[in-house]
């Protein structure tokens, strides 16, 4: 067993032991849940760690490559007839999405330290929707990609439907079924990628040797990305995103926001742009001006939201627009920026919705107006708060910046199949993004934190215990550590992206004349 | 007359399209009659139809059939129609008779409890 | 060239300190003692303003007397590698301007420091202000020495966000916490502006970059000054234009990162945030809004000279802008009552004239150049030593309003003659700093042909020197107007002593030759020394704002009344700051808030996600009346079934008909 | 020439027979009435048997269908004496959907059996059809037997019988007399 | 001997018909594990059988998908019986009580042979008497309980019943004017693409929709559903759909293999309406068992998908999906009669709750529905997803995208239940419901089942390699 099945293991038997834990026992349940999820983050950093071994003297070798080199691979045929193994194996992006997804779930674990309703079920069915996760972000075949992308997406609504608040019934049914849909579109995608090779094998490199015809090319790649979309907040798929994240508990929307959105963005670019280069090309510029409507349309709604929650979700549709903007882009600045506007926005809103939950935990409400002054009352909380709030807007020395700025550079910078100027106005756009998200971060932290305490009985919150205090602490210190110092975790991702942009080059036929 | 007689000697299409308007009456019936055992009834027709077209069909036989002299498909068929017949109504005549201690009705129009 | 000495290879250590005082200050310190952790700041401050002074002497001994000033890179690391040949190194760019702000900054940070010590003490979040004071020296130094445009815009952002946390300090008091938010939203919005010069400027030069032959290129990254700035690449970047609005790419980039300037100087369309800024600490006020932050934009300027200079266009916005500011606040800080806000009025005016000083130089007459630097350096002392005099003065009578002053100088001597000697400096009478850099950038004006900014230039002269004397007259002369201001008394000496340090420095700096070092790069020198044909007529227009002030504002109020009634609408208009804060409240909230936020907040709740339901409906509805087919009657279903084997032999047809042939 | 025209004028006579007793069961008001045209039309059609030189066919045509079948449904009729059904009229809606259904299969299937493959089919020669041919065949497990499905008959036919007796017995008597013995 | 399993079928019918004569009511309780050692022994039976071979002068055929099939029946016929265990028992309350035991498993064990023998007919007689003994049966066990809505459900279901073998007689009529002959296998090569042909088809698939409630011909469905005992209706559900599907397999792969191809459209549409109306109606359904009813009308429209292309891929795919299907739901099922059986209810509003009354039972439930709405780690998303395939591979992609849509629908509705279980609070008063022995032991081995199916291969691959040895010996 591998270093890559052992990332999807570790949490399935997490959630097996803290099934075999009494349910009474709930002191216990968190205790299992944490070592699981602790041990999980110490396997990831030693598979970094020789990920990094590994792949460091490959990253010249792959600047020609067109296929995506995988490391820690294994493979064991399942269906043989249809061509489906269980192969998963660790690239670039993979590696980066993974420690991600390790963070995020071992401080939502911390940040739901006081749920008290059933806690056995929520944290088995927690630690099985990250397994979901894990399973997609370490799978290369693509019907164990799809298995495991559903695995991901149905704990999200027993979670909400039962732990939830307001309306969680209709948000957590909203939410699911439009990821399901989204699901539909990718199913129809990828049964015709599998029969247009030949039907014989699910394995994504094979498939990706297969240079499939255009015209074919051009209808999947719309079903694969908008498929996907629906799931990174794609523009008009995004309305499950805030009522569901407003329903949700703590952790979940943790979860959900941090890692299970980026599930769209990276499936749209392991197998939207990575197997149908010509389609993406064709539709490149129709998803970057549908993404930029995505980014400032989240922003603009963002401002006038009186729910923390919804103003929490209305800038993670902006954010994800950043996402799905980079991979529209298809030049390698824009791919790298959209796989660390992954990261980065994971950890941000991962931090949000943590502190939001502890916040709510204390004044147990998210309506805006109804608080303020809260920074004299906690201000761990407070200072974490605008840590975060200032990363969301791209301060630099945050991961925030980093993404941002790749992001902006490779939309500018444009590619030969979508005609420059276009491109260029878009981003301008785009970039006007990081003045409305500083207005309603501003706006929103002020009328909460800053200002007089306008609810006497405000006066005796305490502020972070300790384990509220290492959850926002981690979180915190990655976005500065991404931040300050992105040359780890820029050459991990760049490394795995050249491929995509080579194979961009090799089949693309340039439209505009271009550099 | 005779002539006109022997011009227009039955053949297999007149066969088939006395069996079809019986089938089609049956039908008309098992679609429109109120009572139970009226349906049942041109049920009865319906079968009986078939099973002339079986035998029909074994005396106009497919030039193309093989088989020696006890081609008897047809007729054999027509046995075992008449015998799943009997089968169907008794099956139908007990449903019924249970159906009419318990509902006292044989209106089939008055059977429609079972709805949403 | 001598080689380099351990300060100049590494110049890193001068930012390095004070973030490494805001990491243990905010983090540790600030839980073990106040007082402890506003010592620590201060030290840490002190030391590097030390490493700097150090690092000037070095600098200036590199090169033999007469030659020009060397511009070098000695320490780099890349830090953002966004593709092959596109990478982001942070390093230390050394070079004349560089090494004078690096100066300027420490020193005025440090005096602040010591100042605040005394000037905070008692304050709750104590530790919090030195911590953030400290951020924001950090960020400063980082900006100066900046070698690329990215580091710069980095550091752009932190100064901003520090600035917004430190006007924003008394957090409880809703103007500062709505003061804060402005500040950083205008500044952020002008930054969007660098931003998009960066981008455009970074994607042409990074054209050029590629075709060049890469021994040319001696290490050197496309959005590096060095390269930005070479002769060869900026006659490439000429050639280019953008398709767009037929506008050349050098001036829509220079025009673009000027706006990045703009918000950060407060210039003209960008400024309501500089005097709403003064709701933070004075000493805050002092540091950020005087000396350092604001003249971030012209530091920027004077970075990216070359681009302006070769674009022509360019310089002309700058000018005009410039100008127009320096004279729009001057008309405004005669008005207001607020002894911060007149100073931020003046701040923005000397600002104006920085920028009109660099937007009448080039490569022709380079004067303008090195005078505009040398105004900077002199007006962030005086600039600065004026806040903290305003600052004890605030200290003792507890309220900004100069009406609730007045007759001070008896209570406070020493503040006295320190305000004094700033606001002599700054109205630009001989033997002070403020003399030397005004005549400097008037000269500049006068030679290169803009008669035009030159008259603006000496009007503004007098009239500073108006307003100055105005509230110097007001605060210090006359019976104490309140009944604080009766009984105030002097400041500790822990503030006197900096303002001290500041009063002897805004006295000699104009001697120091900094026009002399200052030099454009590749540009032959003007003339040195004092111009008369300029000096006599800005003196006369001195005193006689001087005089115009004794004569108003010295005695009793009621000439000023009747001022007043005369100038009726203009005066009240002048005093409001023309309401350019209301149209801006006004665009945002009721243009942007209520027809773009509020209608896309609701077209998401009602058409986007009623899309969502109504698909949902339809369903449901298509459901209900599918349901209702099941009638019951048997016979029903038993037509149904018929009628569909009919139209299954149908549908074959129609298929193998269609399918066959 | 005249021996020859008898069975073309037996066959439309038969058929007449026929269709004008299937159309009163069919729409017949008194549902007795109505089973004795059903009488009537099975024994036409054993008649047709005969018509198609099969005589056994038509023997068991009428001893099961007739004798059996149809006194079956007389004696249902019986059991459920109701006043309250004596006319019975479909509804109008019901008569247009049926007969427009009825008449469209008739048409379909019309037009399907004018087609030419039948028309030009000829009599085949005939089979030995008598008794002890027919019922060689249904005990033989050859080539040609049908002793599967006769096997497969007979179950159904017991299957039937249970069930039916089972469902139709009195409930109350069942109760009574369901004592247990031994 | 090839027929063993049917012959041992029979015999344990017979033997259970005798004993009931002689047995007092407490001793009736013996009746139900004898059929099921009957139903396992004719298993063993199956299992000992190889997969191919003739009997009967061709009357009696077997092959690997008849194998399959002959297994999903014996499958389900055991699950079914230790499901009713509960109801035939003496101690079964009296007004659920199912009685007169005996009759009652002789029947289905009846009913049983005739759909084994079903799969194993290469000839129009034995296929017409064996679908009636598959079907006739059934209308007698709808109206076994005779309270006022059994006699009901059974007439209806006997009248419809009886027109759709009406009409599939009279196909077959016409079949067998146009070849001559009653050998199924004989038949393609003497059949033309004439219209006649075409009726013949149109009636015979007629007949056999009913069996299988394809759209035009599924109206009886819900309300025999509902108004059958729920044992008698989860074996409608399952084995009658499955009997249904065995034939459309023999008369499409056999009989009409040459047009099979040019029709793909017509049976795309049909599956599409069938999809799309047993999902629509589903929706809005309050009772349980015509929820049931819906949902198993939908199920047959993904089946469906299986005969595009006309690939071995595709019969292996629904056979296999008809496996995983008859598993699932009578898991689903076996929850089903427990909660009536107990309480009497069969509206889904009173399932509120029953995660905090029996977890293991709600999850056991859930399962079940994650499983019909094919989610992934249960056997039904393997089984959707290669039905997906095959339709993906014929080239309807259109009709992908219709079936996934389909299968999220189908998704809301089942999750409507589960929320009732999960989310929604027990009624007060509301008492955990007692499994029996047998109905857990079943519950456990058809969940264990549709977990295991979907994660372990070799099921998938003995069938697969199963239907492709099965169209090579359809070819000659």
């Amino acid at each position: 067993m591998g270093l890559a099945s052992w990332l999807i293991l570790l949490p399935f038997l997490t959630t097996l032991a803290v099934i075999a834990v009494p349910a009474r026992r709930s002191d216990l349940i968190r205790w299992v849940a944490l070592v699981g999820t602790g041990a999980h983050l110490i396997l990831t950093a030693c598979t970094t760690y020789q990920f990094w071994q590994l792949a460091s003297p490959d990253i010249l070798a792959a600047k020609t490559a067109t296929l995506t080199k995988l490391y820690f691979v294994e493979r064991i045929p399942w269906f043989k007839s249809l061509g489906v193994d269980y192969l998963v194996g660790i690239d670039g992006i993979t590696m980066s999405m993974v420690i991600l997804t390790s963070i995020i779930i071992f401080t939502g674990v911390l940040a739901s330290w006081n749920v008290v309703n059933r806690t056995k079920e929520f944290f088995a069915l927690l630690l099985l929707l990250v397994t979901g996760v894990f399973g997609v972000f370490l799978s290369f075949d693509l019907f164990l990609f799809f298995m495991f992308y559903e695995v991901a997406v149905l704990p999200m609504y027993l979670l909400i439907g039962v732990w939830g608040t307001g309306p969680k019934e209709y948000s957590a049914m909203k939410l699911t079924l439009m990821l399901m849909v989204g699901s539909a579109f990718i199913l129809v995608g990828m049964l015709a990628l599998y029969h247009y090779a030949g039907g014989t094998t699910f394995d994504l490199t094979q498939l990706a040797q297969y240079h499939y015809p255009v015209e074919m090319q051009r209808w999947v790649f719309p079903l694969i990305f908008i498929g996907f979309g629906v799931l990174g907040a794609l523009y008009p798929f995004h309305t499950w995103s805030p009522d569901g994240h407003a329903s949700a508990p703590t952790a979940v929307s943790m979860l959900h926001a941090g890692v299970l959105m980026k599930l769209g963005g990276y499936g749209a670019l392991r197998i939207g742009v990575y197997l149908l280069p010509e389609g993406a090309q064709y539709w490149g510029l129709f998803f970057m001006a549908l993404t930029t409507v995505n980014i400032l349309y989240g922003a603009f709604g963002a401002i006038k939201q009186t729910d923390l929650k919804y103003f929490t979700a209305y800038s993670s549709v902006s954010h994800c627009g950043f996402v799905l903007f980079g991979v529209a882009s298809l030049n390698l600045m824009g791919l790298k920026g959209a796989v660390l506007q992954m990261f980065s926005h994971g950890v941000m809103t991962g931090l949000f919705f943590a502190l939001i939950g502890m916040v709510y935990g204390r004044t147990h409400t998210r309506i805006i107006p109804d608080m303020g002054g809260l920074a004299k009352v906690m201000p761990w909380l407070a200072v974490c708060f605008y840590i975060a709030g200032m990363a969301s807007l791209g301060l630099p020395g945050f991961a925030g910046f980093v993404a941002e700025s790749h992001v902006f550079l490779g939309g500018f910078f444009g590619n030969e199949w979508s005609d420059p100027l276009l491109t260029r106005t878009l981003t301008v756009l785009a970039t006007l993004s990081i003045v409305v998200t500083a207005v309603y971060v501003l706006r929103g932290l002020a009328k909460v934190f800053q200002g007089p305490i306008t609810d006497h009985h405000f006066d005796e919150l305490t502020d972070a215990t300790l384990t509220e205090r290492l959850s926002t602490g981690i979180l915190v210190l990655t976005l500065a550590v991404v931040g300050l110092a992105p040359g780890l975790l820029i050459d991990l991702i760049e490394s795995a992206l050249l491929p995509f942009v080579n194979r961009l080059h090799a089949t693309g036929l340039a439209v505009a004349g271009h550099v | 007359m005779a002539e006109f007689l022997a011009g227009c000697t039955p053949t297999l299409t007149h066969w088939l399209i006395l069996t079809s308007a019986l089938f089609s009456i049956g039908l008309y019936g098992m679609l429109t009659r109120r009572n139970a055992v009226g349906v049942l009834m041109s049920l009865e027709l319906c079968l009986n139809a078939a099973a002339v077209n079986f035998v029909l069909f074994n005396r106009y036989l497919a030039p193309t059939a093989q088989g020696g002299a006890e081609r008897l498909d047809g007729a054999v068929m027509t046995i075992f129609v008449i015998a799943v017949a009997a089968a169907e109504v008794v099956v139908g005549m007990a449903i019924f008779v249970a159906m009419y201690a318990e509902r006292r009705t044989v209106d089939v129009t008055r059977l429609d409890a079972l709805k949403d | 060239m001598a080689p380099l000495s351990f300060i100049l290879t590494h110049a890193w250590l001068i930012p390095a300190i004070p973030l490494l005082s805001f990491l243990l200050v905010g983090l540790v310190l600030r839980n073990v003692s106040q007082r402890l952790a506003g010592a620590f700041g201060t030290l840490a401050v002190a030391t590097s303003a030390g490493l700097s002074w150090l690092l000037a002497w070095d600098f200036l001994h590199l090169v033999p007397h007469g030659q020009p000033l060397p511009s070098l890179v000695p320490w780099s690391l890349e830090w953002l590698h966004f593709q092959d040949n596109f990478a982001i190194h942070i390093g230390t760019l050394l070079d004349p301007i560089s090494v004078m702000l690096l100066v300027v900054v420490t020193t005025v940070s440090t005096l602040v420091h010591i100042y605040s010590t005394g000037y905070m003490h008692g304050e709750p979040g104590y530790a919090r202000y030195f911590a953030f004071l400290n951020l924001f020296t950090f960020s400063m130094l980082g900006l100066v020495l900046a070698p690329n445009l990215v580091q710069m815009y980095v550091c752009w952002e932190l100064v901003g966000a520090s600035s917004f946390f430190l006007i924003g300090f008394y957090f409880e008091k809703p103007s500062a916490v709505s003061a804060s938010k402005k500040a950083f939203i205008v500044t952020r919005f002008a930054d969007l502006g660098f931003l998009l010069g960066i981008l455009v400027i970074g994607f042409y030069a990074f054209q050029i970059y590629g075709g060049m032959k890469p021994e040319l290129l001696n290490g050197q990254q496309p959005l590096d000054f060095a390269f930005l700035t070479r002769p060869d690449v900026l006659a490439s970047l000429a050639g280019l234009d953008v398709h767009f609005l037929g506008v050349g790419v050098l001036t829509l980039s220079a025009v673009l990162i000027y706006t990045g300037g703009a918000g950060k100087s407060a210039m003209f369309p960008l400024h309501i945030w500089l005097p709403d800024a003064m709701e933070g600490p004075t000493p805050v006020s002092a540091l950020i809004h005087a000396a350092t932050m604001v003249v971030a934009g012209v530091y920027l300027v004077a970075r990216c000279f070359p681009i302006f200079a070769t674009s022509g266009e360019a310089l002309t916005v700058v000018m005009c802008i410039g100008a127009f500011t320096s004279l729009f606040a001057a008309v405004i800080g005669c008005t207001q009552d607020d002894i911060k806000r007149v100073l931020a009025f003046s701040t923005l005016s000397q600002l104006g004239y920085m920028m009109f000083a660099l937007g009448v130089a080039s490569f022709a007459h380079p004067l303008g150049y090195s005078a505009s630097m040398f105004h900077l350096f002199t007006h962030a002392f005086f600039k600065a030593l004026l806040f903290l005099g305003a600052g004890s003065v605030i200290h003792a009578v507890h309220s900004n309003d100069i009406w609730h002053m007045g007759g001070l100088r008896k209570h406070m001597p020493f503040t006295h003659g320190l305000f004094l000697i700033a606001t002599l400096a700054i109205a630009g009478i001989y033997p002070l700093a403020g003399f030397f850099s005004k005549d400097e950038i008037l000269a500049a004006a006068l030679h290169s042909g803009h008669t035009v900014v030159f008259g603006v230039g000496l009007l503004v002269a007098g009239m500073t020197a108006f307003y100055m004397f105005r509230i110097y007259f007001v605060t210090f002369w006359g019976e104490p107007k309140s009944e604080h201001a009766h009984h105030a008394h002097e400041s500790p000496w822990i503030m006197l002593a900096p303002m001290a340090f500041l009063g002897v420095l805004s006295a000699v700096a104009g001697f120091i030759p900094i026009p002399e070092w200052v030099q454009l790069p590749g540009a032959p020198v003007e003339h040195e020394g004092i111009d008369l044909a300029v000096a006599i007529p800005s003196t006369i227009l001195a005193l006689c704002g001087i005089g115009l002030a004794w004569l108003l504002y010295g005695g009793s109020r009621e000439r000023v009344d009747a001022l007043v009634l005369k100038l009726g609408g203009f005066y009240t208009a002048a005093r409001n700051k023309f309401y350019f804060d209301e149209l801006y409240l006004f665009v945002t909230h009721s243009v942007i808030f209520r027809f773009v936020a509020q209608p896309i907040a609701w077209f998401d709740r009602n058409i986007v996600d009623g899309a969502v339901n109504l698909s949902g409906w339809f369903t449901r509805t298509a459901g209900l009346l599918l349901g209702k087919l099941q009638t019951g009657q048997v016979q029903t279903y038993a037509s149904w079934l018929v009628s569909g084997a009919i139209a299954v032999v149908v549908v074959l047809w129609g298929v193998l008909k269609s399918g066959g042939n | 020439m005249l021996a020859s025209a008898i069975p073309t004028l037996i066959f439309y006579l038969l058929a007449a027979i026929s269709l004008t007793l299937a159309w009163s069961v069919v729409t017949g008001r008194r549902i007795l009435r109505a089973a004795v045209s059903l009488m009537g039309v099975l024994g036409a059609s054993a008649g047709l048997y005969l018509l198609l030189d099969s005589p056994f066919l038509a023997g068991v045509q009428v001893l099961v269908y007739v004798g059996g079948i149809v006194v079956l449904l007389v004696f249902a009729v019986m059991l459920t004496r109701t006043t309250e059904l004596l006319e019975d009229h479909p509804t109008r809606l019901r008569q247009i959907v049926g007969s427009a259904v009825a008449t469209g299969f008739f048409l379909l299937s019309y037009f399907m059996m004018t087609s030419d493959v039948f028309a030009s089919r000829t009599l085949s020669a005939l089979p030995k059809n008598d008794v002890a041919a027919i019922g060689r065949a249904l005990l033989d497990t050859g080539e040609h037997g049908y002793a599967l499905p006769f096997e497969v008959v007979s179950l159904l036919l017991l299957a039937a019988m249970i069930g039916g007796i089972v469902i139709a017995r009195k409930p109350t008597a069942l109760a009574k007399s369901e004592v247990p013995h031994g | 001997m090839l027929m063993l399993p049917e012959l041992i079928v029979v015999a344990t019918g017979f033997l259970l018909l005798v004993l009931d004569l002689f047995l007092t009511d407490k001793q009736r309780d013996l009746l139900v594990p004898l059929a099921l050692a009957g139903i396992a022994g004719a298993l063993a039976a199956l299992v000992a059988t190889p997969d191919h071979g003739v009997l009967l002068g061709g009357r009696f055929a077997m092959d690997p998908l008849a194998w399959w099939f002959k297994l999903t029946f014996l499958v389900a016929a055991f699950l079914t019986v230790a499901l009713t265990a509960g109801l035939l028992e003496n101690a079964a309350p009296e007004v659920r009580k199912l009685h007169s035991p005996g009759e009652f498993l002789t029947i289905l064990l009846f009913n049983l042979c005739g759909m084994l023998l079903l799969a194993s007919t290469r000839d129009l007689i034995t296929l017409y008497v064996a679908l009636e003994l598959a079907t006739i049966p059934l209308f007698l066990l709808a109206a076994w309980r005779r309270d006022a809505l059994g006699g009901e459900a059974g007439l209806k279901y006997m009248v419809i019943g009886a027109l759709a073998s009406a009409l599939l007689l009279y196909g077959f009529g016409v079949l067998y004017g146009l070849t001559g002959t009653m050998q199924l296998d004989a038949m393609p090569a003497l059949l033309h693409a004439d219209r006649v042909t075409l009726f013949a088809g149109a009636l015979v698939v007629a007949g056999v929709g009913f069996k299988l409630t394809l759209v035009p011909f599924h109206m009886w469905a819900p309300e025999i559903y509902q108004g059958a005992p729920p044992p008698v209706t989860a074996w409608l559900s399952v084995a009658s759909k499955s009997a249904g599907l065995a034939v459309l397999m023999l008369v499409l792969f056999h009989v009409f293999r040459p047009f099979l191809h040019d029709a793909g459209f017509a049976i795309a549409l049909l599956a599409t309406a069938t999809m799309t109306l047993g999902n629509l109606v589903a929706i809005v359904q309050r009772n349980i068992l015509r929820f049931m009813a819906f949902s198993a009308i939908s199920q047959a429209g993904y089946l469906l998908l299986g005969f595009l292309g006309g690939g071995s891929v595709g019969a292996a795919a629904m056979v296999f999906y008809l496996l995983v299907y008859a598993v699932t739901n009578l898991s689903v099922f076996a929850v089903i009669i427990l909660h009536n059986q107990q309480t009497g209810s069969t509206q889904i509003t009173d399932y509120r709750g029953l995660s905090r009354l029996n977890p293991l039972l709600a999850l056991a439930m859930m399962l079940g529905l994650f499983g019909l709405a094919g989610i992934p780690p249960l056997s039904g998303f393997v089984g959707k997803f290669l039905l997906f395939s095959v339709t993906a591979q014929a080239g309807y992609h259109w009709l992908v995208g219709v079936a996934a849509v389909n299968s999220t629908i189908s998704l809301y509705y089942y999750l409507r239940i589960v929320r009732q279980m999960y989310i929604e609070a027990p009624a007060d008063g509301a008492v955990p419901l007692k499994p029996g022995a047998m109905l857990s032991a079943a519950l456990l081995a058809t969940t264990a089942a549709s977990m295991l199916l979907g994660v372990v291969p070799t099921v998938y691959e003995a069938v697969r390699t199963g239907a492709a040895v099965w169209l090579q010996t359809l070819g000659q």
